[in-house]
C-alpha cells in the first residue's frame, strides 16, 4: 500500500499560497492512503484548469487530457477497465461551461466514476473571469459592469440529470473531505462531490471565511434517497445556509455492470466468416 | 462496348427502392455474375426521388454506368428523369395501374406494363408487395434463374411461413404476368460455375475489418456516410466482446475512444466532415498523448451541411492538417471494398505500432455502395500491439526516446505509474516547457512517421501497362469508375494512391516524370491531391489535366472516356 | 397581416404521412395567423434533423444552421435585435444530445427565446437510433440490446438549469399547442415547449395512440410559479400519467434587456483616440 | 553593434514582472525612445519563471535580443538563468536581501546590490513595492527622467493620494540608495523631441482595431494568448455601443457571432488553435451560409494544450483548410501591432464585402509584446458593408448569382424574406440537391475569391533593396525579427506576406525566381508556408534555406544573422 510520503511526486504544487486546491489535494491523498488507491487499482484524469495541475503531484496514473473533456476520458477508461477506480478532478469552467453536455450525460448513464468539482466559481488558469458558478452581478475580467447570468446550480444538475450520489464540502474541512472522497469511492455509479474551494487570487467574494461562515452540515435525518428532498436542499444557497453533505445516494446498475465486459488488453484475432450469410 | 448489363429501379423515397436494388443484385451474384451498384437519394425519411442502378458483369465489375440496359419506374418521376439513359434494346418496366405516360420512350426500347397492384390483388397479396411484382416480372424477362429470388424471400422472412408463401405467390404472378404478355431475353441466365462471393458495402467491409483487427471499443455518433457501420457493429457487441457506444456527440465519440485506449482497448471512432470538425481537437490529443485510435472519415458534399447523402473527396486538406501545430498522423484512403477491409483491419496494428491516430477516409460512394467480392481473406494478418507491455515495470519513461521514436506503452491499472499529458511534457509525462524538452519530444513524435514511412508505408499501385499513353492519377473512390474506364482505354493506366501521409512522393514523382500524359481525377472543386502531389513532388499538372467534379456525383467511366476521346479526335 | 395561406412556401412538408411533426407545423402557422408573426417581426432557427426541416415549409426568415447549435444563433440573433421574436425548432437529438451544453446556458441565462423540442424520442432523419429521451431497455439500430441509459428529462433540466417559462403540449392537440406558443412567445425569456411528437416510422413505443391515452391535463390549481412543484410535477412520466401542461412560469430578467443595447445596422467607424491614455 | 538597448526584469510568477516591465518601458518611451519588449512565462498562476525584456532604441525597434544590457534580478534563479546574456558594460542589479550568488557573474558587469526589504521599509513602504524599489533604482542608474515614474505611479494609483505620496517615496529612496552607492550612468536620459507614441500589445491592437473598425458583438471563450482581447473589450462597451458576450464553449462563440452577424451586426471572435477546432464547423457554416464574420486566431506551441504561454506557427495549414469540402475563406497574417490594428479594422469590411469569414492569424508572440508606435492613423477608413440592403425586396433572392459571386444581403425583422440554410441551397435559400444548382451555388461562391483577389489582395511588401544577396520570405511575427536582423545584413531583403487566402502567387514566384538566395523563415515544424509555396507557385526551398524554430520562443534577430554569417564564412 502507498502511503501519504509516496503518493508525492517530483512536482512542488504551485498552486498560489492558500489556494483552496490544497485542501482537495491533501484529502485526496489522505483518503488514498487509508484505502490503499495505488497504481494497481486507481487512475485519475483531470481537467485544463488550475484544479487539472494536480496530476502532477500525484504519482498516480493519470490522464490529463482537453479543457473540458476530462468526464468522456474517464468513461472511456472505465469501460475499458471496469475494475480501475477512477476519479475525475475537473474545475467549474471545465465541468460545467466547456464541459456541461459531458457532465449531463455521463451522471444520467450512471457510469461508475468518482467526480471532485474544483468549485472555485472562477476561471482561475486563464486569470479570473466569470465562470458558470459565479453569482448574478459577479464583476471581473470579463464581466466588468457584474454578470448578467443566474449560475448553474450544479447539484441540482446532477441529481436532475442522473447521478446516483451527489455530495458538497468545503476544501478547507480535510478530514471531512477525505471521507466523502472514500464514500464516493464505495459508491456504485456517478459519484459527483461539488467541493467549495477558495480561489485566493481571483474570487474574494467566496473566501475560506465565507464558506467557514456560511456552511452547515445536513441534518442527520435528512432523507438522501429522496430526489425531490435532495433537488429542493440543493437549491439552498445563502448566507449561513449552504448545506454541505451528502444530498442524494440511491442505488441504481451502474453502466459498466449492464454493458459487454471486454479485457483491457484481450485483443484477438477474429473469424468473421459466420457473418457471411447476411452478405451472400 | 459496355462491359456491364445496367439495370436501375426509381421511385420514390421510402417505398423499398434499395431492398429491391439489393435484392436483384443477390439474384445476380448467385447466379454467378460479378455486381456493382450504386444509389442516390435525398436527406430526407419520405419523399424524394430514389434510385438504384446495378451493372452485372461477367468479370468483375468496379462502378455504375451513365446509360441504363433494364429500367423498373415505379412512378412516372422515375421515367421523365432516366427515360434518356435507355440505349438500344433496353427495357423499361412500369407500374400499368398508374397513370404514366410512356410516350417520350426512346425508340428501340422494350416498354413492359406491368399493372403492379392489380398482380399483386389477384395473387392475394398486399399493397406493399408491389416491388415483389416488379422485381419478379423483370427477372423472369431478363431470364433470370427464379428459385434465387425465392430463396432469397425465404432468408428474409425466415420463420414466417404465411409471409414467405404470399410472396412467392405474389412473385410468381408477377413472373407469368410479364411472360405471358412479353417475351422473355437471355440476359442474367445462371452460370454453370459461380464463385462464392460476397455483396457488401464499404461500411459493411470497415465493420467487417474492424471486427476481424480486434477492435474493443466503438464510439459512433451517428452521421451519414458512416451511420451503417455503428448499424452493422451493434448487434455483434456480445458476439465478437467488443463495445458499441453511442456517445452524446463526436467530440464525447473521440475522448471516449481515446479513454479506452489509454486503458488497454482497441478503440475507433467513425464520423463525417462535420462530426470530425468537432472530433479535431481529440484527434491533436491522441497524437500528443500517443494513444492510438482508428478514425473512419466519410466524406460527402459539403460544406456545412451541404449534401448529406451525396459523395465528395473534398476532406483530404483537412484530415492532413486538422489540429493546431503538427502530431505524426497516418492518412489511408480506400478505394473499394475490399480495400475498406483491409486498411480497416490493418490500422488497428499501425495504430499501435506507431501509437498515434490511423485515419482512413472513405466517401459516400464507397461507403454505401454494395460491390460482390470474393469474402475477405486475412489468414497472413496478425494482431500487432506494437511495443506494448504488461510487465511492471520500475522507473517507468512513458515518452523515452527511441530510434523508431516509438516508447514502451503500458496501461494503468498494473501497478505501473503512467502519466498521459495532453500539455508538452517530459519523458516521464510531467509538464515541462523548457527548450530542449520541447524540440526533444517534438522530434521524438515525428520521427514516427518516418519510420512509418520507412517499414510499412505501401508502394502505391499501377493498374494497367507501364508505358501508356495517358496516366491517371487519383484516389480513394474514384478507384472504380477509373478501372472500368481503363477497360475501354488500352493506352492508359492507372495510379491509385492509397497512403496520403506518410506520401510515397519519390514514387509519384518518378511516375509523374516518366508519363506520357498524367491526368489528376478528383471529387472535389480545387484538385486538392492536385495541390498535395505539387507540394509534395514538384510535379503540378496543367489545368486541362485536372478533371475535377463538385457536384456530389462520382465519376462515371463513360465521362473519362468521353473526355479522353474527345480530346484525341480534336 | 399574414395569414395561413400565404405562410405556405414552394415546398410542400415531406415528413411521413403521420408524422407529428405535422402537427407542430399546423399548430405554428395557426399561432402565427392569429398573432401577426411574419417577417416583418418574426425569425427561426432550426436544427439538423426532420424536425428542421420545418424552415423550408413556412414563409418566415429562417436559418437552419448545424445539428445542435440552433440556440446559440438563435441567441446572436436575438442579442443583435431583440425586437424580433426568435422561435427555435429542434429536436431530442439535436437539443439535448449535439446541443445539451447550449440547453442548459441558453436556459440559464434566460435568452427572450422560443424554443419547440420536437420531442419524438428518437433521431429520425438518421434513420432511427436511440436517442437521450428513449427510455431505458429502448430498442432500435444503435441500441439492438435495448438501451442502458436513463432518459434525460428536458423539463426538469430546462427548470433546473434557469428556465422561466416550462410546458408540455402534444403535437396531435393542434389548438392547445397553438395556444401554447402563443402564451410562450408573451413570456419574457427563455420559454420552453416540450412537444410529445410521435415518429411513425422508427419509434412504434410513443405512437399517437399511446399519447392520447396517457397525457393530461395538468390541474387548474396548480402554482406554476413554484420551482420544487414544478420539478416534482416534471418526474411523473408514467402510463395514464404524464402530464401536459404549463409546469413552470415566473417572471425575471430577460438576458437582453439586461444587456448594451445595440442597433442591427447601425454600424459606425469609431474613434479610439479617448483610450490613447492608457497606452501611453 | 546592436542597434538597442535591452533591460531584463525576471522573477518569480505572481511578483508583477510584467507589471514593472511595462512601467519601465513606459517610461523610455516618454522620454522619446522606441521600445519593444517581449515576456515568457510558464502556464501557471503562482510559481515557475517569469522574465520580461525591453528593448530600448533611438529608431524604432522590432524585436527582443538575446544579450541584456541591463537586468534586475528579483531572484536567484533569474540571475542564473540570465547572467550569460550580459554583454561587457551591461549591469545587474539584485535584491541584497536575499541570500543571491553573484559569483559567476561574467567581467565587465556592473553589480549593483540594493537591499529591496530594507530600503522599502525605511520608506515606510510595504513589502509588494520593493518592485518599486528595483525600477526606480535601475532607471536612476541609466539616468532616466524620474519624473516619468512618479507620473506613472500617480496615474495607476489616481485618486489614492495615500498611495501615491507612499510610492513616491519608496522610489525616491531607491533612487537615492543606487545613487548613492554607484555611478550613474547616461543611457535612458530624457529626449528632446518627443514623437507620441502608445505602447500596445497584438491583443490591444487588435481589439482597438476591432472597435475602431465598427464592431458590434463578440463572443470569446477565454483561451491564451488571446484572452486579453476579451480583457480589453469587456469595460468599453457601454461606451462604444457593442456586446461582449462570454459564451458556454467555442461552439456557442461562433455560432452566436453567425447569428449576430445574420441579423445584421458586425461580429468577431477569438480563440487559440485548441478552441478553433470547436470552431471549426461554424467556421464552414458562416462560408455557404454566406454570413460574414471576423475570427482571430492566436497560435501557441500545439499540438493540444501544448505550450499554451509560448508561441508557434503551426496552424497555417489547418486555418487554410479546416472544415470538410471548400468554401471561400479570406486568410491574413498580422506582423506586427500595427499589421494587427489594420487588418482587425479593415476585416469587417472584407467579411462584409465577400460575407464571408476573415481569418486573421497571429501568436502569442505578437498578441502578448508590446511595442511603441505612433497612434493608428485611419482617416481614410470608412465602413463599407457591401452589397447590403434594408430596403424591402419583391422575390428576394439571397444567393442570387452575379459577376462577382456576391449577392445582396439583408437582415430578418424589416419585412425581407431571408432564408440561410447550411444544406446546399437555391438562389432563395431552399434546400436543393440537384447537379446544377450545386455546380451554380459552388462555383459563386468560390467565385467570390476570385474577386477579393483582384479587388482587395494587397501584394506583399519587399523591406530593403530589391537585388539583395540574400532574400528572407516570412509571414506573421516573424516580421520584427527579421527587420531587427536587415539593420545587420545590408545585403539581404524581406518579402513579408500577410495575405494567405487568396494568395499573391505569382508576385511571389517572380520575387523567387529572381532572388539570388531565397531563405525561408517560420515558426513550425515542416515548414508549412514553404510548403504552400512550393503548391501555389512551383517554388521549392532547398533544405539549408529553411530556418525553422519550433520550441515555443520566437526568433531572435542575431540567430539570423548569425546562420548567415556562419555560412558566408564557411
Ligand atoms: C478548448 C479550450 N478553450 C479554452 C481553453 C483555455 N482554458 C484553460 S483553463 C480554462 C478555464 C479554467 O477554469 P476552471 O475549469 O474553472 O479551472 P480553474 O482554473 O478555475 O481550476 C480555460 C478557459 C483551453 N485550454 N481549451
Ligand atoms: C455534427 C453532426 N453530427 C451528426 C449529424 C447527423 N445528424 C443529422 S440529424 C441527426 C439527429 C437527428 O435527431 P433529432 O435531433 O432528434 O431530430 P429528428 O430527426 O428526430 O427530428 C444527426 C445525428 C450532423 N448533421 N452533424
Ligand atoms: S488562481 Fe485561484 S484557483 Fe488558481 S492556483 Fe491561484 S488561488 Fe488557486
Ligand atoms: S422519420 Fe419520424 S420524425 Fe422523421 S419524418 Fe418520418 S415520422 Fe417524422
Ligand atoms: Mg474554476
Ligand atoms: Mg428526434
Amino acid at each position: 500500500m502507498k502511503t501519504l510520503n509516496n503518493l508525492k511526486t517530483k512536482n512542488v504544487p504551485n498552486w498560489c499560497p492558500g489556494c483552496g486546491d490544497f485542501g482537495i489535494w491533501t484529502a485526496f491523498k489522505q483518503a488514498a492512503d487509508k484505502e490503499g488507491w495505488d497504481n494497481s487499482n486507481t487512475v485519475i484524469t483531470a481537467g485544463i484548469g488550475c484544479h487539472g495541475h494536480i496530476n502532477n503531484f500525484v504519482a498516480l496514473s493519470s490522464f490529463e487530457g482537453l479543457h473540458g473533456r476530462a468526464l468522456p476520458v474517464a468513461s472511456g477508461i472505465k469501460i475499458a477497465n471496469p475494475r480501475l477506480k477512477v476519479f475525475v478532478f475537473t474545475g467549474d469552467g471545465d465541468a460545467l461551461s466547456e464541459g456541461g453536455n459531458h457532465f449531463i450525460h455521463t451522471a444520467r448513464r450512471n457510469h461508475d466514476l468518482t467526480v471532485i468539482l474544483h468549485d472555485n466559481a472562477i476561471y482561475g488558469l486563464t486569470t479570473g473571469q466569470t465562470s458558470p458558478r459565479s453569482p448574478k452581478g459577479f464583476i471581473s475580467k470579463s464581466t466588468p459592469q457584474g454578470s448578467f447570468e443566474e449560475p448553474l446550480n450544479p447539484l441540482a444538475l446532477a441529481i436532475t440529470a442522473g447521478a446516483t450520489f451527489v455530495a458538497r464540502a468545503y476544501s478547507g474541512d480535510i478530514d471531512y473531505l477525505a471521507d466523502l472522497m472514500i464514500e464516493a469511492d464505495k459508491h456504485k455509479g456517478f459519484a459527483f462531490i461539488d467541493v467549495l474551494q477558495p480561489c485566493v487570487t481571483f474570487n474574494s467574494m467566496y473566501s475560506h471565511f465565507f464558506y467557514q461562515e456560511n456552511t452547515y452540515q445536513i441534518e442527520a435525518d435528512f432523507d438522501a434517497t429522496n430526489k425531490q428532498a435532495a433537488f429542493d436542499k440543493s437549491l439552498e444557497w445563502d448566507l449561513k445556509k449552504i448545506p454541505v453533505g451528502v444530498f442524494y445516494n440511491v442505488d441504481k446498475p451502474t453502466y459498466e455492470e449492464q454493458i459487454v465486459q471486454i479485457d483491457k488488453v484481450k485483443v484477438e484475432k477474429r473469424d468473421i466468416a459466420s457473418l457471411y450469410t447476411k452478405y451472400s | 462496348m459496355k462491359p456491364a448489363f445496367t439495370f436501375k429501379i426509381g421511385g420514390e423515397a421510402g417505398f423499398g427502392i434499395m431492398a429491391a436494388g439489393t435484392t436483384f443484385a443477390k439474384v445476380a451474384m448467385r447466379s454467378g455474375y460479378y455486381v456493382f451498384d450504386y444509389s442516390e437519394y435525398p436527406s430526407l425519411i419520405r419523399g424524394g426521388h430514389n434510385v438504384m442502378q446495378i451493372s452485372v458483369a461477367d468479370e468483375p465489375v468496379n462502378s455504375q454506368y451513365q446509360t441504363t440496359n433494364f429500367l423498373i419506374a415505379l412512378n412516372q418521376q422515375t421515367l421523365d428523369l432516366h427515360k434518356n439513359e435507355l440505349i438500344e434494346g433496353a427495357g423499361v418496366l412500369y407500374d400499368a395501374d398508374q397513370n404514366i405516360k410512356v410516350a417520350d420512350i426512346p425508340d428501340g426500347v422494350d416498354i413492359y406494363a406491368i399493372p403492379f397492384t392489380q398482380v399483386v390483388k389477384q395473387a392475394g397479396g398486399s399493397y406493399v408487395m408491389r416491388n415483389s411484382v416488379a422485381l419478379a416480372a423483370a427477372l423472369a424477362l431478363l431470364g433470370a434463374n427464379m428459385q434465387h429470388l425465392k430463396d432469397l424471400i425465404a432468408e428474409e422472412f425466415a420463420g414466417k411461413e404465411e409471409l414467405i408463401k404470399i410472396n412467392h405467390e405474389v412473385c410468381e404472378a408477377g413472373a407469368a404476368f410479364a411472360l405471358e404478355k412479353y417475351k422473355s431475353k437471355n440476359i442474367l441466365s445462371q452460370k454453370q460455375n459461380v464463385v462464392k462471393q460476397i455483396l457488401v458495402t464499404g461500411n459493411d467491409a470497415t465493420a467487417l475489418g474492424a471486427i476481424a483487427g480486434g477492435m474493443t471499443f466503438t464510439s459512433i455518433y451517428p452521421m451519414t456516410p458512416t451511420s451503417n457501420i455503428l448499424h452493422i457493429l451493434a448487434p455483434f457487441q456480445e458476439k465478437f466482446n467488443f463495445v458499441y457506444k453511442q456517445p452524446e456527440d463526436e467530440i464525447s465519440a473521440i475522448n471516449m475512444a481515446i479513454g479506452a485506449s489509454f486503458a488497454g482497448a482497441r478503440a475507433m471512432v467513425a464520423t463525417s466532415g462535420g462530426g470530425f470538425c468537432l472530433m479535431s481537437e481529440g484527434y491533436g490529443l491522441a497524437g500528443m498523448t500517443e494513444i492510438p485510435i482508428v478514425i473512419i472519415e466519410g466524406m460527402r458534399g459539403a460544406p456545412a451541411t451541404g449534401l448529406p447523402t451525396w459523395t465528395e473527396q473534398g476532406d483530404l486538406r483537412f484530415v492532413l492538417h486538422a489540429h493546431q501545430g503538427e502530431f505524426p498522423r497516418i492518412v489511408l484512403a480506400a478505394g473499394n471494398v475490399e480495400d475498406a477491409f483491409n486498411l480497416a483491419l490493418r490500422a488497428f496494428n499501425l495504430a499501435d505500432k506507431y501509437q498515434t491516430p490511423v485515419l482512413i477516409l472513405v466517401d459516400k460512394y464507397v461507403c454505401e455502395s454494395h460491390m460482390s467480392v470474393v469474402p475477405f481473406e486475412y489468414e497472413d494478418f496478425k494482431i500487432d500491439r506494437g511495443n506494448f507491455s504488461v510487465d511492471k515495470i520500475v522507473d517507468y519513461k512513458r515518452y523515452e526516446q527511441s530510434d523508431t521514436g516509438v516508447s514502451t506503452r503500458t496501461i494503468p491499472g498494473i501497478s505501473n505509474y503512467i502519466i498521459a499529458n495532453s500539455d508538452e511534457h517530459d519523458v516521464f509525462g510531467f509538464s515541462d516547457e523548457s527548450s530542449e524538452n520541447r524540440i526533444t519530444q517534438m522530434n521524438k513524435r515525428m520521427k514516427k512517421l518516418a519510420t512509418c514511412e520507412e517499414t510499412d508505408m505501401q508502394e502505391p499501385k499501377v493498374f494497367g501497362s507501364r508505358d501508356a499513353d495517358i496516366s491517371f492519377i487519383s484516389w480513394g473512390s474514384n478507384k472504380g469508375p477509373i478501372l472500368e474506364a481503363l477497360k475501354s482505354l488500352p493506352n492508359a493506366n492507372y495510379l491509385h494512391l492509397e497512403w496520403l501521409n506518410p506520401f510515397p512522393s519519390e514514387f509519384i514523382g518518378d511516375f509523374l516524370k516518366k508519363a506520357k500524359r498524367a491526368i489528376n481525377i478528383e471529387c472535389n472543386y480545387s484538385g486538392q491531391m492536385a495541390g498535395y502531389i505539387a507540394e509534395k513532388t514538384g510535379f503540378r499538372f496543367e489545368e486541362k489535366n485536372n478533371f475535377l467534379k463538385f457536384d456530389g456525383r462520382p465519376f462515371y467511366p463513360e465521362e473519362i472516356v468521353k473526355l479522353i476521346n474527345n480530346e484525341n479526335t480534336k
